[in-house]
């Protein structure tokens, strides 16, 4: 329930309860039900604020203290703390992350799970010869994605590959619009994650990115350093540490494809992974 | 600070041209928002009519046309696009559904309210139902008619923003764009462009209203019922 | 004409308006309904246009059964004015008059210029006819009701409570300008009201319906004043229908006598009339030289009630009696009233 | 229908939409609540100074003309409170709500027949309690059809909070969408639905309750 | 006492409403205000319990400047009656008539208990207190506006149109309500009415109002009927005033002479009384045996205006007196009547 953050900020800190929060896409709100089942193992009170906008959002909830846990993603996460940040390999980038995340907030130990940003086409497209973004040529295809996807890549594409769109669509993040834009054909190109169940199960084809225009993207938890405790700190990173990419994978595919329940699944993870 | 940031976003060349532009969202927004009016007209005008002349059903309608506007639009356009597998026809449909209600009851509460007096003098001086029905009730419910289009049009170009989460270049893309990314300027500029497109459409209604609504009923001092419906977007 | 046998109405709820009433209308007469609120007064007329359907017995038109008729064929040819007038907010006065000729299929040129006809013939200034009806007075609204109801020249016209909503002058005027119309037009009119005088003034029979639906007594109203049917009928029409029944009376042989003016000499201590240049009548000279207001005027030729208030307002017991022009036509005395009613009773 | 019994086959499930649920209904009545006081200050005002009538009114159509989503998330910027805050979505509702109670509110205050109100001065009622115990009964009938109109439409408005993250049952159609499934956007409706009916016969029990002498008249 | 003293009031329009109104209500007195539409009736009224301020002149109440009282202070002392009875539609009888008891300050228990005292002095059954006034029919809603005027006991009542709603018959009866009440209690009245037949029937004195606020003339009914101040007064108070006047015309020295019953044997060929078993009349027996509805009844010790009406009514000419049962006390002529009205102007 929301009703107890009606009354500001201050609350939050003085009965000790950790807000976990999460963006409004399935495998940040597993990891957030993750991040809070393992919290829980320590005592602490734990709820969860799922489905919030954008990182700009999150972090910003971070700092007003409406959160103190979100899970996070490295690259996203510096490039939002640091416009000019030019890294992308997954050290450099934690590594600057850590140096860039402003005072009060903090990154745990990323995670070897990461769920980067990919283009992805139809198999006819890539069977055509796209295989990697440089292949995308200039002014040939249509592009969806969310809709801050030009203001951040667009120039970035052009600049790393030379690659342009005819038309950028805006659809939504990685969701169904964005899927059924690519099956329907209004987009020959669309930006999904490399987690997401979709590529799969429409044999979508990934495109390599030689050039490392998308960064890093491991997941990490980026909390306000006075919202959890020490013991809270080691269980998220035994948590961390406890991911791969595949095991995330698959649980987004027990949610999206199987409807299992997010809860369900995170549980199912913690149990397995034996934390607790 | 923000309004100062809206208006740089509303006055930047770049959200002027290309297909995510300004003039082509307001020109889907429109559409669909027009669509949806003439749909809803379509359907509630005849039914209000003829509920309000023939003063049979009027409970049912009232009943129905509640439950219509509890309905979230939100969740029918959703439902809609995983039922029909694309936005364009349920948001079309959520619109409607939007719409039908505040357009039902001007017509009923339009025809209920002619004067009782005057529709007894028109069925006494030989009217048949129908000419009664075109030459005497319709005229006189034009006012309240006119009010609920007005309010229906007011709701939808409001709600037609919902459309853009399923993917349509309505002016509502702005708003969700502006919102992931907490951009104000882009947020409020598009704000600012719903709001205006609104306050437009319903002073174009308002003359549409004055041409029509005939002369006699404009200048009679009792003052217009315009029974304000709710929003739902 | 207009007959109604043993018409009954029952509504859904139970309620019995009209019980078994049997009533005809003569054929260029006005006949009036009068009866206390809920008497089935108006249920009856709108039996006559079908605007309500009898549960049993037959209303007749003409001779037809009303229920033989197309509804609207039948109300095209039965004017019909309800209380406030019902007129169309919508449309100029004019094309409210024009409303039946133009459903009766006439040219719109036609059923216009009929229209301003009506206007001028119920009275009204031609300019009025391009206003709406809100812009008009109560007066003026019925006025145009009138001229609506007759614009297609109707044989039958049915009122119900034409003038209720207006205030007692201009009332009088409006029952005036229908006797005048009458007059002139010579149709068969029903016209309801509760209002005992108002019948009586302008009714050629009265019928009085009580409680229930039932018809207590048709008759002219001079028979209704001087012998009600019942105990209702008498209570009904009042205290003063003795008096009020000298509306009935004529003043044959009531001998209108000549009378002293105060610009002639002498007669002094004797009540002398003051009367202006064009000798109409300005009060009394008293026997002590002081001038006193008149009493009311009997205009010559009236009922004999005139005359016997005339008598007994003024103050030296001389009704005056004026002409057509309210110019001094003589006096007379109570007395002579008197002796007229009781030569008429031997 | 098979996915609905699956979808609420689970107890974790079946407590978040319990939760969901919860917030729904404090998240639209909160609103109307404290909407009610407002219109009833604001139509008090304009019934007094006619004057002010057309300002209002006014005012209150232009509000209306604001996309619920902008007023959601341009709340806490004006404002400042936090993002995530509930208070922006329920004052974004109060200011829709007032917005339409008001209106009726004046229309009901200026339907008082002016000689009940004229009696009630010449008996010598001061104007507040004139006010309070004469024209505010009457004029409830009018007012509670315009509460109902408001409940109703902000129980259905809450679900676009969802777009930015307020919780209620709107949750319940961005996750379907997101994951395609229809069970929880059909429970969401209907349950949106239910709650709307439910608290318009609680809202009708109570308008007869306090207003027993329109019954009388019906009679 | 009421006092006016040069009072003027102009609206903010411009209007003015009432012009230099001197006038002085007597304590214990009915003064019944009359005048056409818009002449200032109702704004003279209201000044009285400061609804409406004056622009000039003074109000005086039991010689204390209005305008020197709190107006809700001063309200609590004056009834106050309008035509809608102006109910609260959502308190009960009761609660209705005990509202100003308990603005006042009085206990519940007693505001209630002299509520259900003055519903009985009104003529309404308790059981009524309990209803809202929608479950009342126009006349009690009426008596419950009057219950709830007098709740206070207030020594002033003011009274506008208070009976114009309701139909004729009820009316009257809410008329000699009133003039019972005032008999008991003794109050200073002012009444507004247009209809100058309820003036002068229950005014001690009556103010006729001329359009623009201007008082025509303020005298006791009689007065007004026998000698209007000018052609205006004469005109309101309608063509009838002669014979209405008789209402203030005792019957002192009209003799009431025996006559013959239908039941004494004999006397065939002359018109003879039906009466009951009570002797009550029953209607006439004509010289030729039939028999024929009577005519009005004429009280005895009422004033002569009944008298003149029986006997103009009765189909014999003899007017048939009764006493306060209803028994016969014998029969009058027109005749006598008119010799009274003679010898009394002589
Ligand atoms: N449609 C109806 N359904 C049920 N009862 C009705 C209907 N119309 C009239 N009545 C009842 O029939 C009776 C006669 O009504 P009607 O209107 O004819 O009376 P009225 O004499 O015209 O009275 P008023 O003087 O008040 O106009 C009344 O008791 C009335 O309540
Ligand atoms: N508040 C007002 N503002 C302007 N003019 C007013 C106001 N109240 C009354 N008048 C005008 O003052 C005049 C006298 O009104 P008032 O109500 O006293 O008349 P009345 O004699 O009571 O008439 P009625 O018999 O119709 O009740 C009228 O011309 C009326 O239009
Ligand atoms: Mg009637
Ligand atoms: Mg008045």
């Amino acid at each position: 329930g929301s009703k107890e953050d009606l009354s500001g900020s201050d609350q939050q800190a003085a009965s000790g309860e950790v807000v976990v929060g999460s963006a409004d896409f399935t495998e940040n709100k597993i990891l957030a039900e993750v991040y809070a089942g393992a919290l829980k193992t320590t005592g602490a009170k734990v709820s969860v604020k799922s489905g919030i906008g954008a990182r700009e959002l999150v972090v910003k909830a971070l700092q007003d203290k409406s959160l103190g846990v979100v899970p996070e993603y490295t690259g996203n996460l510096l490039n939002y703390f640091d416009k000019a940040n030019a890294k992308t390999t997954p050290d450099e980038v934690y590594a600057a992350l850590k140096e860039k995340t402003p005072a009060g907030l903090e990154v745990l130990a990323k995670s070897p799970a990461e769920d980067k940003d990919v283009l992805v086409v139809t198999k006819e497209t890539a069977d055509s010869g796209v295989k990697s973004i440089a292949d995308l040529g200039d002014n040939k295809y249509v592009l969806g994605a969310a809709g801050e996807w030009a203001q951040r890549w667009q120039g970035k594409v052009k600049e790393l590959y030379g690659v342009t769109f005819k038309e950028v669509k805006t659809t939504d993040a990685g969701g169904p619009v964005t899927v059924d834009a690519l099956k329907d054909g209004s987009a020959q190109v669309v930006n999904l994650y490399t987690t997401s169940a979709d590529i799969k199960a429409n044999n979508f084809v990934e495109l390599t990115d030689p050039k490392s225009m998308y960064p890093a993207q491991n997941i990490v938890p980026l909390l306000r350093s006075d919202a959890v405790d020490a013991k809270g700190k080691a269980v998220l990173d035994k948590v961390s540490q406890a991911l791969t990419t595949e095991k995330l994978a698959e649980l987004v595919k027990r949610v999206d494809v199987d409807k299992e329940t997010v809860a369900n699944v995170a549980a199912d993870f913690l149990k397995t992974a034996a934390i607790g | 600070m923000i309004f100062a940031d809206a208006f740089a976003w509303l006055l930047d060349a770049a959200n002027w041209t290309g297909s995510r532009s300004i003039p082509v969202r307001v020109g889907v927004h429109l559409l669909y928002c027009l669509g949806a009016v003439l749909g809803a007209a379509a359907i509630a005008v005849p039914l209000g009519l003829y509920v309000g002349h023939t003063g049979r059903g009027g409970v049912l309608l009232v009943g129905g046309s509640n439950a219509l506007r509890a309905l979230p639009t939100l969740g029918l356009v959703t439902f809609l696009y995983l039922v029909a597998g694309g936005g364009q026809v349920g948001v079309l449909i959520g619109l409607v559904v939007l719409a039908v209600p505040p357009i039902l009851a001007g017509a009923y509460a339009g025809i209920q309210d002619v004067d009782r007096g005057v529709v007894d003098a028109a069925r006494g001086m030989g009217m048949t139902g129908a000419q009664r029905l075109w030459r005497v009730e319709l005229p006189n419910a034009l006012p309240l008619l006119v009010g609920g289009l007005r309010n229906a049009t007011l709701q939808v170009v409001a709600t037609a923003s919902v459309a853009a989460y399923v993917g349509i270049e309505t002016l509502g893309r702005p708003l969700l764009d502006g919102l992931r990314v907490l951009d104000y300027g882009q947020f409020v500029g598009g704000a600012v462009l719903v709001a205006l497109l609104a306050v437009v459409l319903d002073v174009v209604l308002a003359l549409v209203g004055k041409l029509v609504i005939p002369r006699g009923l404009r200048l009679s001092a009792r003052p217009r019922r315009r029974a304000k419906a709710p929003r739902v977007g | 004409m207009i007959e109604f046998r043993g018409v009954t109405k029952r509504f859904d709820d139970g309620t019995i308006a009209v019980n078994g009433l049997d009533l005809v209308v003569e054929a260029g007469t006005i006949t009036v309904f009068v009866g206390p609120s809920g008497c089935g007064k108006t249920t009856s007329l709108r039996m006559v246009n079908r605007m309500i359907d009898p549960t049993s017995g037959t209303v007749l038109v003409d001779g037809r059964d009303v229920l033989t008729v197309d509804p609207p064929k039948l109300r095209l040819g039965i004017g019909y004015v309800i209380q406030q007038a019902g007129l169309f907010p919508h449309r100029t006065v004019l094309d409210n008059v024009a409303t039946v000729p133009l459903l009766s299929g006439w040219s719109k040129g036609r059923a216009r210029t009929r229209a301003a006809e009506l206007l001028e013939l119920v009275g009204l200034p031609a300019e009025l006819g391009r206003r709406y009806p809100v812009q008009l007075s109560g007066g003026q609204q019925q006025r145009v009701g009138v001229a609506r109801a007759l614009a297609a020249d109707p044989p039958v016209l049915l009122m119900d409570e034409p003038f209720s909503a207006v205030d007692p002058v201009v009332r009088e005027g409006l029952q005036d300008e229908l006797l005048r119309l009458q007059a002139e037009l010579d149709k068969t009119i029903v016209f309801v009201t509760h209002d005992i005088d108002e019948a009586v003034r302008i009714g050629e029979k009265v019928a009085v319906f009580r409680e229930g639906g039932v018809l207590a007594q048709y008759a002219p109203p001079a028979e209704l004043l001087a012998r009600p049917a019942d105990d209702f009928v008498a209570g009904f029409v009042g205290k003063d229908r003795g008096y009020r029944s000298l509306s009935f009376v004529d003043a044959a042989g009531v001998e209108v006598r000549p009378v002293e003016t105060a610009d002639e000499p002498g007669g002094d201590g004797r009540w002398r009339l003051v009367v202006d240049a064009d000798r109409r009548p300005q009060g009394w000279r008293a026997p002590d030289g002081s001038t006193v207001p008149g009493g009311s005027l009997y205009e010559s030729g009236g009922p004999v009630r005139g005359a016997l208030d005339a008598a007994l307002s003024s103050p030296s017991g001389l009704g005056v009696v004026v002409d057509a022009e309210g110019r001094l036509a003589g006096v007379v005395e109570a007395r002579q009233v008197l002796d007229v009613i009781e030569s008429r009773r031997g | 229908m098979g996915d609905v019994v699956k979808y609420l086959s689970d107890a974790g499930t079946r407590a978040a939409l319990w939760s969901m649920l919860l917030d729904h209904v404090w998240l639209s009545l909160l609103p109307l609540v404290i909407s009610v006081v407002l219109a009833v200050v604001l139509g008090l005002v304009c019934h007094r100074y006619r004057r002010l009538n057309g300002f209002v009114v006014g005012l209150s159509n232009v509000v209306y003309t604001i996309p619920s989503l902008a007023l959601f998330a341009i709340i806490p910027a004006v404002i400042g409170t936090q993002v995530l805050n509930p208070v922006n979505v329920v004052l974004a509702l109060t200011i829709y709500t007032t917005a339409l109670l008001v209106r009726p509110v004046v229309e009901a205050l200026n339907a008082v027949p002016a000689h009940v109100t004229a009696a009630a001065t010449a008996m010598g009622f001061r104007p507040w309690r004139r006010f309070l115990t004469v024209e505010l009964p009457l004029s409830v009938p009018v007012l509670a059809a315009g509460v109902r109109v408001g409940s109703v439409s902000n129980i259905s408005l809450v679900s676009v909070g969802a777009l930015i993250g307020t919780g209620g049952l709107g949750t319940l159609f961005t996750d379907g969408f997101r994951q395609r499934y229809l069970a929880p956007i059909a429970i969401g409706i209907v349950l949106t639905l239910a709650l709307a009916l439910v608290v318009d016969l609680l809202l009708v029990g109570l308008r007869n309750l306090v207003t027993p002498w329109a019954r009388a008249g019906r009679a």
